[in-house]
């Protein structure tokens, strides 16, 4: 079917839209499947699944041929739609009438019904005077008011602030090693690599940034072994900005781009 | 001192602080007067601006008082604070208020209501404060539970949970339900597809 | 619109904005009001705020108008002050966090973490009992070992650290990560010193 038509059929009333890329916003599958409903002015309760099933599919090829990606609810629930179609064909035997099979659409309707009340809900919510949209309050202005510093401290915080600010240390540490900050038992060529990774782009690392406090002494000195190792290979460069000063690891094919920086790093230092 | 002055106590109060403040709050804050004399005096408070009809109102919100500026100047306001409030998407909104109504609730239950994923609404949610974590449900998996806020609370002008409008019944809508036989809606996540 | 009205805007503006408004600034607003309707309204609201010796005053300012608290009210008022929550740091949250998951931990491991020297807010945690110092680990130099505190759950209503949601809990609320193929940087160079 072109791609004017299906559009006519489902969302352009009028012809003159035709060419327009009108294509409406569903929250997801209920929604899609709710605008149908409307729009066809079909009876919740017995909803003919064929044809339904068929506009909705259109509507799917529609988001293809629009290059849109379809989330995969949307597959789901066209896979759900084409079942219940199939078993609405099926014959009732016997002993099923006897147990009143369920309607094979009931499960559908009963979501469709949900949902609805919820978005009905949601409207209801949004026409309601919202903070800051048509009530307003007062600033509190802590400082004005008070001399003294606060004495009690109740502090006020939720559970998500603390995850969110834990996801955060997890966007920056990867999850591997977050599991084993102080890894044991690794391998010369293991840390080669990593300090080699800290060294990527032409960065600059402190010496002491490779040791820390409540490392097991085993890490140390793979750690050292690694930097010889580097030094050895010349895939390293070490230098110090000044006698006494921090020792800077940089990786020697961006040596002359390093020399810059370190260079400015001394004026910065002193 | 008299009731007058606890009256207006209250209101410098209720005036400067830009939270709601709860009877308990102000009774702690208050402690040289009667739990009892706050709260008639809060009573009084509330029937007076009531019928004054004035440009403050003193609304109830979540479980406290708080003066808020009158609905119906708005637009009056905005001139002067250049804010436009917040903007809500669809899925936020339909989040919220399945959340609203259904909570506790695990996200595999929303998305469930919902027919779509809703990870990132939730996280948009949960950071704009008008959602907390409740705890985790004892179930395989244990899935966290969430609920709405006091924020959330304050931000629609709710006095609880209670003073959320019913949800329409479905036969107001609709002709009876030729499924109310059979058991409730399934909201084993399991069922999700 | 009648003047009743027009007070009643006036008294919105006043009460919302936190700085003195002038007779000028108002007819600038409410540009569809005559100027002299806006001075009378403001003369009617001065005397009204007079004689009803109310918790909030309208003082002349500045060549503006403001609403204020009652002065005689002052001690009370910074009775709101004092009990008002304390907001965490960022830096505190982050620190709860990694010692609530990982604990028992080390400092040196928070900071390696953290990528930034944590001593200060380890020591205002262990002072809010936060935190608590469970032991010395036997590596060179002894290092303190913390862990969190019964208060660390009474602070986030969790009945024992599993309920804490899991760390993967946490990433599948996070939205995808652009950057998830890379390679695992352990540590951030640019924190170095």
């Amino acid at each position: 079917m072109p791609l004017e038509t299906m559009q006519s059929n489902l969302f352009a009333d009028s012809l003159e839209n035709a060419y327009r890329v009108q294509i409406e916003e569903f929250e997801g599958p209920l929604d899609l499947l709710l605008h149908l409903i409307k729009k066809n002015e079909l009876d919740i309760y017995n909803i003919p699944i064929a044809s339904i099933t068929k506009q909705y599919l259109e509507y799917l090829d529609l988001m293809k041929e629009l290059n849109l990606d379809i989330a995969g609810e949307f597959l789901v629930m066209a896979a759900t739609l084409l079942q219940i179609k199939s078993r609405m064909l099926l014959p009732v035997t016997p002993e099923e009438e006897d147990a009143e099979p369920e309607d094979p659409r009931a499960e559908l309707v009963r979501r469709l019904l949900e949902y609805q009340r919820y978005r009905d809900a949601s409207y209801q919510l949004t026409s309601r005077n919202l903070l800051g949209r048509e009530v307003f309050a007062r600033k509190f202005d802590s400082d004005e008011i008070s001399e003294n510093a606060p004495k009690e401290e109740p502090i006020d915080v939720e559970l998500f602030e603390l995850i969110d600010a834990f996801r955060r240390v997890l966007g920056r540490v990867s999850v591997e090693t977050f599991h084993s900050v102080i890894t044991d038992g690794i391998s010369i060529a293991d840390r080669i690599s990593q300090v080699l990774t800290l060294l990527h782009g032409g960065k600059t690392i402190s010496f002491d940034s490779l040791f820390h406090d409540g490392m097991t002494r085993d890490l140390l000195v793979v750690t050292f072994l690694s930097i010889l190792e580097l030094c050895k290979l010349k895939l390293i460069k070490i230098t110090q900005a000044e006698s006494l000063g921090s020792i800077w690891l940089t990786s020697s094919a961006q040596s002359e781009y390093l020399e810059e920086e370190l260079e400015q790093e001394e004026i910065l230092v002193g | 001192m008299s009731a007058r002055t606890l009256k207006t106590i209250i209101e410098s109060l209720l005036f400067v602080y830009d939270q709601p403040l709860t009877l308990d709050r102000l009774a702690l804050l208050l402690e040289e007067f009667e739990r009892s004399a706050i709260r008639s005096a809060l009573e009084e408070l509330v029937q007076e601006y009531e019928e004054a009809q004035r440009g403050i109102v003193l609304a109830q919100v979540a479980g406290g008082y708080q003066l808020r500026s009158r609905p119906e100047h708005a637009d009056y306001i905005r001139r002067l604070t250049k804010s436009r409030g917040v903007k809500f998407s669809q899925s936020a909104l339909e989040t919220l208020a399945i959340i609203a109504y259904r909570q506790p609730i695990t996200r595999a239950e929303i998305e469930y209501l919902r027919g779509v994923d809703s990870g990132g609404v939730l996280k948009s949610l949960l950071e704009k404060k008008l959602l907390r974590i409740l705890g985790k449900k004892d179930v395989p998996g244990k899935p966290l539970i969430y609920g709405t806020s006091r924020e959330f609370l304050e931000l629609f002008g709710l006095k609880d949970l209670n003073a959320l409008p019913t949800l329409k019944e479905i036969q107001e809508l609709a002709p009876p339900d030729p499924f109310a036989d059979q058991p409730a809606l399934p909201l084993d996540p399991v069922e999700a597809p």
